[in-house]
């Protein structure tokens, strides 16, 4: 699991942080009390920004790191179909893997339920961002 | 037995995990089975099997048999009467009992004070703390005020003025790995009703009920090489006949009608319903494979490498350990690396170094808070890894281990 | 699989019982357990035994694993989400659950009804009685007007005004035999709570929960040649939700702190503690050998056998047999011989003749009573011989039987 | 178990029935609903005769007829003797066979651990009978 794209993306720097005027939402994994506050800028139906903030393993780190940075730039509906295709890889079943590009490469994480949570932390609060605020 | 040749019994100690030997040091959460015991479960399923108690045919009057041996086992393992010693499915169902059986008796009342600590695992604090909602006892928390979690003996002396009528203590946690003094409570609180959670003690150290003088231990067999959905409950015997049962079915009744119903005597007031019978011959099994090798063989084993375990993670920089560091330690050890997550190192060590390890709360989220605070990690990630000790572990076992702490500090680059 | 060819799986079938092969004639009590179930129990603990949940380590995720496929294979079995499966430590735990869990979340209130019937289990019966006398709900009784002990359709509608908010009926009775209507009885009753006692059903039916929209349905592993300490509770996901759990400690829960406690979401709130891994992961097996015997096939072999003994034994003058005559009657029959007391019989049955079967009250005084009243016998002894049936039981099983029975007869000098 | 000796002991009618001005103790075997009740005669401390009524099945039925066998005509100390080595026999002690004479035909019955409480409903409730009346 620990590959060296987990490792590098779990260390990025450039998408730590706050951003003013963005759209804010919280999430917390209760089990293990990780918690991250995403920062997300739309316009025109288009995320033109992210940034997080928060503590977590290595995992979680990764992830919120290729979160946003296949995101940003993307419209709505494509960031949409980006969560289905995550949720889709994550419980093991059929995905478009073109579409999720580098994140793919995390695909082993649907052998390891104990870590899954820790993998869509940012992901879920994304959703619940998106089902907020539009 | 030598301890040295009891590998031998566990085969699942010669699997490799990811080409590298199983180092199995999640003893606290369950142990490893060995074969003997799982023979006589075999067994006991292909030769004799059948319901207990109710039937007056050949396999009924062998089964029954050999379930009331098991209960000899346990009842003199303890130094019980074979009456006071209730089977239940774990620990969890033990406590659980016990709480609401008190309180079904009215013997917990509106304003009485239970006193616990702050250590506890869940299954002797979520019981507590939420029943007194529906009943309105009140649950004090003794807080550890000794280095990182342990709790001192004057932390319970503050509780004496509030006379509390029930003092419910794990005998050792399962965060801290500290023993705790269990006479010196009884002594602060002789009044009160003395629960003790052995899940963690037990397994290493036999108790004497009458000499320690508690009203109720309760273990489980998962955590000293016996089989799952098995546990104990000890209940002195005055205490027992009075207490209303917890579950209500077959076998635990003597009359029912319409109206009302009687109860059996104890113990099988106590056991509605076909129990494990397998779960509890398998048990009385594992406390006869534990008595060959000696509960004090046992307890030096565990102690030489917990020993030689603090010594070596002492020695890892940016290591922080909880719990006392005294002889008080024993058999578990909960750490955090600065910097790495513990969900990361435990992933790690199993993925990298077939080296099993337990990481996050432990069911003790209220301790977890209280390191949280006293932490000196730049970070503390609420949660812990856990590494826990028993009767096959090697040293070679926390060589791999430290090594493998050691390499993952080195990739994750901590200074 | 032929039926003929299974009794290979159940070496105890080649005992002796006092110089005689054993007729195992007891199910309903217990049934025997097949070597593929026993085997993948002990396979288990040797090669991939720990604790479920809480590790990220090898092992760990594998039991797990086997765990929650034992939940898939239960969910797809009775047609549930896999959500709505909780796994007990038998039927009597899981109606406690159920029973205890409506009072605290004050679903069952003082003046409410309760709808039971006379043939129950105790477990169906006590926890009701007993604890109405705490809370105060009312229960009444469904008492049988058919033949001794037989449940008719009309027995309910009389209480179709009593607006029952609770109905708990057994699928079908351990004591007659009879299996209940349950379509019927959730058309009289579509507002209230079902709650099917399926001990003795599910072992030859399976039921699709959502085609018959019961509530909730209970059973254990142990009547249908699984291991013992496990048992399984349906409930609809609309109460499982909200219901409050029976047991508190860990993994049920989300939140703990020193004021309260949030939970985990189903099924695992009212999974506290280590559950009986190993009995859950024999317990998906035992399912999965029975679907490949095939559930139809079962319930016919159950249907021949029982067809077979009733026309045998009834041939026998002064032998009383309870319950319907009809076919209704499947699996269990219960009996007495005029001027032989069921212990003397039961007891020469397996002496003389190696034949296992039961008697006494089969925890089912009330109903006792009930047969007592009606029974055409010089004396009623406060008890019945009960014969039970599975996949490995021969009508030659039953000759022995029948032969037994006549030769106790005599020896009796009953005329 | 079911010897001869049970077998004709349990069809015995000469102690069975009711004695007027006798001294009465009725006992019940809740598992399994057998009931009797004893009859019992005493004069200067001893048994001068005794009987029974009720029913149950033949351990039950032989065991009170050998009971009552055995304590008529003999004084009240001999009786708890006898109950004393009765109880040590069931539960598969050592006992004085001798003292029990016939009784101990059914020493098997120690193997039955189900039908101990037959064999003892009638000692049980002379037992219950001498306590409450001595
Ligand atoms: C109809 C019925 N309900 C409930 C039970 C109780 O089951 P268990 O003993 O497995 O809890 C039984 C079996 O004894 C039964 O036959
Ligand atoms: C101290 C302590 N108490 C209670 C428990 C609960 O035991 P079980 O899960 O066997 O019910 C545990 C183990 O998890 C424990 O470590």
């Amino acid at each position: 699991m620990y590959n060296e794209l987990v490792m590098d993306y779990s260390r990025l720097k450039k998408y730590k942080g706050k951003i003013d005027n963005a759209i804010v939402q919280e999430g917390k994994n209760i089990s293990c009390g990780d918690e991250i506050i995403l920062y997300v800028k739309l316009e025109d139906n288009k995320v033109i920004d992210a940034k997080f903030e928060g503590i977590g393993c290595a995992i979680s780190q990764a992830s919120a790191n290729l979160m946003i940075e296949n995101i940003i730039g993307k419209s709505l509906e494509e960031v949409k179909e980006l969560i289905e295709n995550v949720n889709l890889m994550v419980n093991g079943s059929e995905y478009d893997k073109e579409k999720l590009g580098l994140i793919s490469e995390l695909s082993e994480i649907k052998n390891y339920p104990m870590r899954i949570k820790c993998f869509l932390l940012a992901w879920k609060t994304l959703q619940l961002l998106i089902k907020k605020n539009t | 037995m030598l301890l040295s040749s009891i590998r031998n019994d566990f085969p699942v100690l010669f699997r490799t995990i990811n080409g590298n030997r199983l180092v199995y040091l999640d003893n606290a959460a369950s142990t490893l089975k060995p074969k003997p015991i799982i023979e006589k479960i075999s067994d006991f399923y292909l030769k004799h099997y059948s319901n207990v108690h109710r039937a007056v045919h050949t396999l009924s009057s062998e089964s029954t048999e050999m379930m009331e041996e098991s209960r000899n086992i346990l009842a003199s393992f303890l130094n019980a009467k074979k009456e006071e010693i209730i089977f239940t499915s774990g620990t969890t169902m033990s406590i659980n009992l016990i709480v609401e059986s008190l309180i079904r008796n009215c013997f917990l009342k509106e304003n009485d004070v239970v006193l616990i600590s702050a250590v506890e695992h869940h299954a002797n604090f979520v019981p507590w703390v939420r029943l007194s909602k529906f009943h309105g006892f009140n649950v004090e928390f003794v807080k550890p005020s000794g280095r990182l979690g342990t709790l001192e003996e004057q932390d319970f002396l503050k509780f004496k003025e509030l006379k509390p009528k029930v003092v419910s203590i794990t005998g050792h946690s399962n965060v801290t790995g500290q023993e705790i003094n269990i006479e010196y409570i009884k002594s602060i609180f002789p009044e009160a009703i003395l629960i003790v959670d052995g899940a963690q003690l037990i397994p290493h150290k036999k108790i004497d009920v009458k000499k320690l003088n508690v009203d109720f231990l309760v273990f489980s067999g998962h955590k000293m090489l016996g089989p799952t959905g098995v546990g104990v409950l000890y209940g002195k015997e005055k205490y027992l006949e009075v207490m209303e049962p917890f579950l209500y079915g077959g076998e635990m009744i003597d009359r029912v009608s319409f109206s009302d119903v009687t109860f059996n005597d104890i113990p099988y007031k106590f056991e509605a319903g076909t129990p494990n019978i397998a779960g509890i011959v398998g048990f009385g099994k594992t406390i006869k494979y534990l008595e060959n090798i000696g509960f004090i063989e046992i307890k030096n084993h565990i102690y030489d490498l917990t020993f030689y375990a603090l010594e070596k993670l002492k020695e890892i920089d940016g290591l922080e350990i909880y719990g006392p560091l005294d002889e008080r330690h024993l058999g578990i050890i909960s750490f955090n690396l600065d910097g790495v997550h513990p969900h990361d190192l435990a992933h790690l060590l199993d993925e990298k170094f077939g080296v099993a390890v337990r990481s996050g709360h432990h069911c003790a989220q209220p301790l977890m808070g209280i390191l949280k605070n006293e932490s000196k990690l730049s970070v503390f990630p609420n949660g812990t890894c856990r590494v826990s000790f028993y009767v096959y572990n090697t040293n070679e076992d926390i060589d791999i281990l430290v090594e493998g702490i050691k390499k993952i500090k080195e990739w994750f680059n901590v200074q």
